[in-house]
């Protein structure tokens, strides 16, 4: 329906392919989420159950515990890679969920101005002052039951204020843009301008913001896992490091408990802020030149 | 002028309610009756302490007062600093707990969240000047604030503390020692500062590297730099001018970043058991003590909104923009 | 002498190539001289004012010797220009109303940059407060900041700071095209008066707006594509231009007393041409009427008249 | 055709609204059928406040406006979109006006989904090229491009070709040709031309007078606000009355004639809007009378109105 640009469109993969800072990020991204994916499949352990007997086993050393063992003989691996799919979960759903609310409150901020605009913007001010994981703290303290789907959707809740401030400024520059009043006139509906004429514009900046989103979203439930208002069943990555330090992981040396996890978070992370500048790069040429 | 603060104040006023509001609903939002439920928690079978804990707790909560009374009673405890009694502590005041706790967390804090700052900017505006600076700050930059504040303070621990045992890894001071003062007591401490302070100072300073390696590229191709370059002067004065400018954006930003910095700061104490705020959540989580879990969270509330005005008169001090802005030009 | 210009090339780096924008140009300004260059937009007035005084990419030097007082410039050379920018060439820019740094005094910045030029503020300081009164602004301003002061009042303050150590040749880039019409009048009155008070020995004004160089340029140089048409004294310019696209240009302005439906003005047939891989020779022949063969090579810019150049084959001059 | 009567638009400015800003004040305005008028003023005088009224993208703080005398002030829904129908403007810049993800004649696409949704494609792609021949435009080389394809000149005639699509009756032209090379205006000035000749009428909007005096019937001349002169334009040119027209008459660059040695009067403090007659601050012939009424536009000779006490006596 919408006719993409078509010489844009080339240009655009042609220059996304040449960018080094994309194809790195992308492909790190790529690489743990086929983990998260694939890597269940190759274990039968459960994450959390106690298998192994004895000494915790080191990675390599015996071939069914590749990543080796917790001190309670729990398989490193399957926590690795069950934990990785509850990282890209909360991710998906924390992020896309923050992204959806402040695209909204931005929108229609930016839109409407005026009033409605005024009460928008005092309420994310409001909302990005207040520390997050304060909140997040109490609400999850409060919960006996904590599935990682709650988790996700309190994230999200609490993460959107800055996107609807950075989609709210994004809105105001295009709507003061002449082709709007040009909408108006040719008798286009508010809500019809906003979603045929706005948004397509803005679809480049809302997966920029997607990406940051996705991150943040990884590293709040990183921090609430390990202070154990994570989920209450199943295992995260931030609930691995949890159990590893308050079992004085790091004096009996049980090195390959603790490092994976909080490896692999940081690779995610700093993939995709790294895959952000690509793209934002890819976008607006001029800081292409730097 | 006066307006500008006026309207500032509101706002932060306005936060503190609703950041309180939401600390008075969320028991009373949670399915179930709270009492009943923390009573289960507590899981001390023996009878005369259960009924005191029951007392206090209907006391407390006051779930026999209309909605809106228990609202006002919150609030009227809230104002005569009484934030009730801690749980796992029994017989102390939460605010008397936390009170011992702050002091620990403005030491970790307040240095960690400045020098990391003024260092995060000074190597940020560096970056932007050659390629291969840009090249080797900017991915440890992006490694650094992608790092969980917790990892990397496990990481030093183990690293620095354990392997090398160059640093103690547990508590604010040496355990056979009580806090009095002395050379010995106060190198103790130091002695247990440094790894928190390092892992704080490490993450945060990657976030201010690239925010100020991208703002300065920003405020270099502005109208002033050129027009100061086509006037032939030295990229000196042009670099200096850009920083300054550079430098009110990041301010903004250290502001913003004030909430994830503390949740930060937490979970660092949680990693080296360091005695400040976080450490008592960890505390309160595991115990179930929700008043000290609701002092805390009051207190980096009112920490948090208190550090963003000072930023804020700051800000209005330092930027002229602001101040002279709102007399309105001189047509 | 003041500033002579050999064969001028400065191209336009681009992703696609570099932007042929200005392709050779050769000219002269006398001392005491108001040269005004006038040209449509992509003509590469912009283009060869940059390149004289901040040559920076996506600027590319290609050749060409620039001289100033008898002095050669480095344009190529960034560092090595720094001693004649500010003293001996300058530039009122176009951005001028935002040219001044937000966070600092007025005072303060010009002191800041006299001394990293090795000049002095105390030294100037009387004379810096005279031009103000001269171009109506109040001292005063030097205590402010720029988001205190109208649009107009910037751009005058830096006019004054531009000139402020006498440079011998002054560039004003369309300083006149965002202002109403009594303060058009009234900048470009300054510009004048700065010449006169012999605060710049020549100037160079840059603007599409060939009504206002009548006004106050002593001679005009219109430019087309990257090449020079035609120099000549603005009355000679106006009422007996000798290159056909100033002829065209000319005409197809409407002027206060010529009614559509009284004369209706032509206007010129065509498009100029993209400067990527730009036409041989003449850049004008596409739309010119009078093309011919000839025309596939490069037209010299000669004198055909004493002060008059142009730069077409159908001219006849010294050379035909 | 369209009247306005005594139109204002008051801004809310400051933290909270506490300042209000007069952009227009009470303006009386009509244009006939195929009759071309030009409202000149500098800028912040509010031409293109009056213009975006007319059009209906800001809302009218007080006063009326009739077109063919329907009341449009509060027109809504159905009837607007009905009224989009005889009234459109083009705007000053046109790669502005273009959305510039779309091809450039997606703006036909838009209209024709909103206004002619039941024709058939077949007679809508010879309607449009009809029009693009109207405006000189040759169909082939301009469809199917997108907006950074085209040029400056090339965007605003497809504006106009989008309006004669409409079979609009009332152009609003807001600094439709200052983004335009010099020689490329004159073509869009002679199609304008052409159009009021098949009986288009025009709201020409500029603050170049010689433009203004090329084009248009009547001239009238705008300043903070409010009309300080109205009339045919040779008269208002030739003769002008109110200082604030004089002054500018003086300070066009002609290439006929040297600038006369006018004294500028550099803006001094102005009086708030509504007190005293508008040019009062910059006005050298500003008496008592000037600073206390606001002096109303009156008949100085057939077809010439201006406002200012000392004219008559002047």
């Amino acid at each position: 329906m919408m006719e993409k640009k078509s010489k844009k469109r080339n240009e655009f993969f042609y220059f996304a392919f040449k960018n080094n800072k994309l194809r790195i990020g992308l492909l790190i991204v790529l690489f743990f989420l086929v983990m998260a994916i694939i890597g269940p499949s190759f274990t039968e352990n459960d994450p959390l159950s106690f298998i192994h007997r004895g000494v915790p086993l080191k990675p390599f050393e015996s071939e069914d515990f590749i990543f080796g063992t917790t001190v309670f003989g729990q398989d490193v691996y399957s926590q690795f890679v069950y934990g990785l799919r509850a990282t890209f979960v909360v991710g998906a759903i924390g992020g896309g969920l923050a992204t959806l609310i402040g695209v909204i409150v931005g929108f229609i901020g930016g839109y409407m101005g005026g009033k409605t605009d005024e009460g928008l913007n005092m309420g994310t001010n409001i909302v990005l002052v207040i520390p997050t994981l304060a909140v997040l703290l109490i609400i999850s303290a409060y919960l006996e039951v904590r599935g990682i789907l709650l988790e996700s959707v309190f994230i999200g809740c609490t993460a959107w204020p800055w996107t609807a401030r950075a989609v709210r400024a994004q809105t105001f520059s295009l709507r003061s843009r002449e082709f709007v009043d040009l909408a108006k006139m040719s008798g286009m509906k508010s809500l019809k301008i906003i979603f045929k004429e706005i948004a397509p514009n803005m679809m480049s900046y809302l997966l920029l913001v997607f990406i940051l989103q996705f991150g943040g979203a990884t590293l709040n439930a990183a921090t609430l896992d390990f202070i154990g208002l994570g989920p209450t069943q199943g295992i995260s990555l931030g609930l691995m490091m949890n159990h590893a330090v308050a079992h004085s992981a790091l004096l009996l040396d049980i090195w390959w408990w603790f490092i994976p996890p909080g490896l692999a978070i940081t690779a995610i992370v700093g993939a995709l802020y790294v895959t952000n500048v690509g793209l934002d790069e890819v976008f607006n040429p001029k800081l292409r030149e730097m | 002028m006066r307006r500008y603060f006026g309207r500032k104040v509101l706002i932060y006023l306005l936060t503190f309610f609703v950041a309180v509001t939401i600390d008075w609903l969320i028991p009373r939002f949670m399915p179930g009756d709270p009492v009943l439920s923390m009573l289960g928690r507590v899981g001390t079978a023996h009878p005369d302490t259960v009924n005191a804990m029951r007392e206090y707790f209907t006391r407390v909560f006051g779930l026999d007062v209309p909605i809106w009374q228990q609202y006002l009673n919150f609030w009227a405890s809230l104002l005569r600093g009484d934030l009730g009694v801690s749980v796992y502590r029994f017989p102390r005041e939460v605010a008397d707990v936390i009170m011992t706790a702050v002091p620990y967390d403005i030491a970790l804090l307040v240095p960690s969240i400045l020098l990391s700052w003024i260092a995060g900017n000074k190597f940020g505006a560096y970056a932007a000047r050659r390629k291969w600076l840009d090249n080797t700050i900017l991915p440890l930059g992006y490694t650094l604030t992608a790092t969980p504040y917790m990892w990397l303070a496990i990481l030093l621990a183990w690293g620095l503390g354990i392997k090398l045992d160059l640093f103690p890894i547990a508590g604010a001071y040496a355990f056979d020692m009580a806090p009095h003062w002395s050379w010995r007591f106060i190198s103790s401490v130091l002695h247990h500062w440094i790894l928190p302070f390092a892992s704080l100072f490490l993450v945060n300073f990657g976030g201010w590297a690239i925010g100020m390696r991208n703002v300065i590229i920003y405020e270099l191709e502005a109208d002033y730099s050129h027009y100061l370059e086509a006037l032939g002067a030295p990229q000196q004065l042009v670099r200096k001018y850009a920083y300054r400018n550079a430098l009110l954006p990041q301010l903004t930003g250290l502001a913003l970043q004030l909430g994830v910095i503390v949740a930060g700061a937490l979970v660092t104490e949680v990693v080296f058991s360091y005695p400040g705020i976080g450490f008592q959540l960890l505390a309160a989580v595991q115990n179930q003590d929700y008043f000290l879990l609701q002092g805390c969270f009051l207190f980096i509330i009112v920490g948090v909104l208190l550090a963003n005005f000072i930023i804020d008169i700051v800000y209005v001090i330092v930027d002229p923009r602001t101040r002279r802005g709102m007399t309105g030009e001189m047509a | 002498m003041s500033l002579h210009v050999e064969n001028l090339k400065v191209y336009y780096q681009t992703l696609r190539g570099d932007v042929r924008a200005l392709d050779g140009a050769t000219f002269d300004i006398a001392d005491g001289e108001i040269m005004g260059l006038a040209g449509e937009s992509g003509c590469g007035k912009t283009t060869l004012a940059h390149s004289l005084i901040r040559l920076t990419p996506p600027l590319k030097f290609i050749e060409g010797k620039v001289e100033l007082d008898g002095e050669e410039l480095p344009l190529a050379d960034m560092e090595k220009m720094d001693d004649f920018r500010f003293r001996k060439i300058s530039i009122v820019p176009q951005y001028a109303m935002n040219a001044l740094n937000p966070t600092r005094k007025i005072r303060k910045m010009t002191a800041e940059l006299l001394a990293s030029k090795g000049a002095s503020m105390k030294a100037i300081e009387t004379e810096l407060q005279r031009r103000l009164d001269l171009v109506g602004l109040n001292p005063e301003v030097l205590d402010m900041y720029p988001i205190e002061l109208s649009g107009g009042m910037k751009q005058r303050m830096v006019m004054v700071l531009s000139t402020l150590l006498d440079p011998s040749l002054l560039m004003a880039d369309e300083i006149t095209s965002a202002l109403d019409v009594s303060t058009q009048k009234a900048v470009a009155e300054m510009l004048v008066e700065f010449r006169d008070r012999n605060f710049v020995k020549s100037m160079m004004i840059i603007t599409h707006d060939i009504s206002i160089l009548y006004q106050v340029a002593d001679t005009i140089m219109i430019m087309y594509a990257g090449q020079l048409a035609e120099k000549a004294s603005r009355e000679t310019v106006i009422d007996s231009p000798r290159h056909p696209y100033t002829k065209m240009l000319i005409s197809s302005l409407p002027q206060v007393g010529v009614q559509v439906n009284v004369t209706r003005l032509a206007g010129i047939p065509g498009t100029p041409p993209q400067l990527l891989e730009p036409p041989q020779g003449c850049r004008f022949r596409a739309r010119c009427p009078l093309a011919f063969e000839k025309c596939l090579q490069v037209p010299p810019f000669v004198e055909v008249e004493p002060g008059h150049m142009v730069a077409c084959w159908k001219e006849p001059g010294k050379h035909a | 055709m369209l009247k306005l009567q005594g139109i204002s638009k008051t801004y809310k400015v400051g933290t909270f609204g506490g300042k209000a800003l007069h952009a227009v004040c009470d303006v009386d305005l009509d244009v006939g059928s195929g009759e071309v008028v030009s409202l000149i003023g500098e800028s912040g005088s509010g031409k293109t406040t009056i213009g975006k009224m007319i059009l209906k993208l800001i809302s009218i703080t007080s006063g009326s406006a009739f077109f063919k005398d329907i009341d449009i002030t509060t027109l809504k829904g159905r009837e607007l979109k009905e009224y989009y129908r005889k009234v459109q403007g083009v705007f000053q810049d046109p790669f502005s006006s273009y959305n510039p993800i779309f091809k450039a004649d997606h703006i036909f696409a838009m209209i024709k989904t909103e206004f002619y949704p039941d024709v058939k494609p077949g007679d809508w792609s010879q309607k449009v090229d009809a029009c693009l021949k109207d405006v000189g435009l040759n169909p082939p080389d301009v469809l199917g491009k997108f907006p950074h394809q085209l040029s400056g000149g090339q965007l605003q005639r497809f504006l106009i070709a989008r309006a004669l699509l409409l079979e609009t009756e009332f152009l609003v032209a807001d600094e439709i040709i200052s983004m335009l090379d010099a020689s490329r205006r004159i073509d869009v000035l002679n199609l304008l031309a052409d159009l009021k000749k098949k009986g288009l009428s025009i709201l020409f909007i500029t603050h170049d007078l010689s433009l203004a005096y090329y084009i248009s019937d009547r001239a009238v001349i705008l300043y903070r606000g409010s009309i300080v002169e109205m009339g045919s334009t040779e008269r208002v040119y030739f003769n002008p009355q109110h200082p604030y027209t004089r002054m500018l008459m003086a300070t066009v660059p002609r290439l006929d004639q040297a600038w006369e040695d006018v004294e500028i009067a550099i803006r001094q403090k102005q009086l708030p809007i509504g007190q005293g007659c508008v040019y009062f601050g910059r006005c050298p012939f500003a008496s008592e009378q000037c600073s206390l009424e606001q002096p109303q536009l009156d008949e100085f000779e057939k077809d010439h109105q201006v406002a200012c006490f000392n004219c008559k006596r002047g």
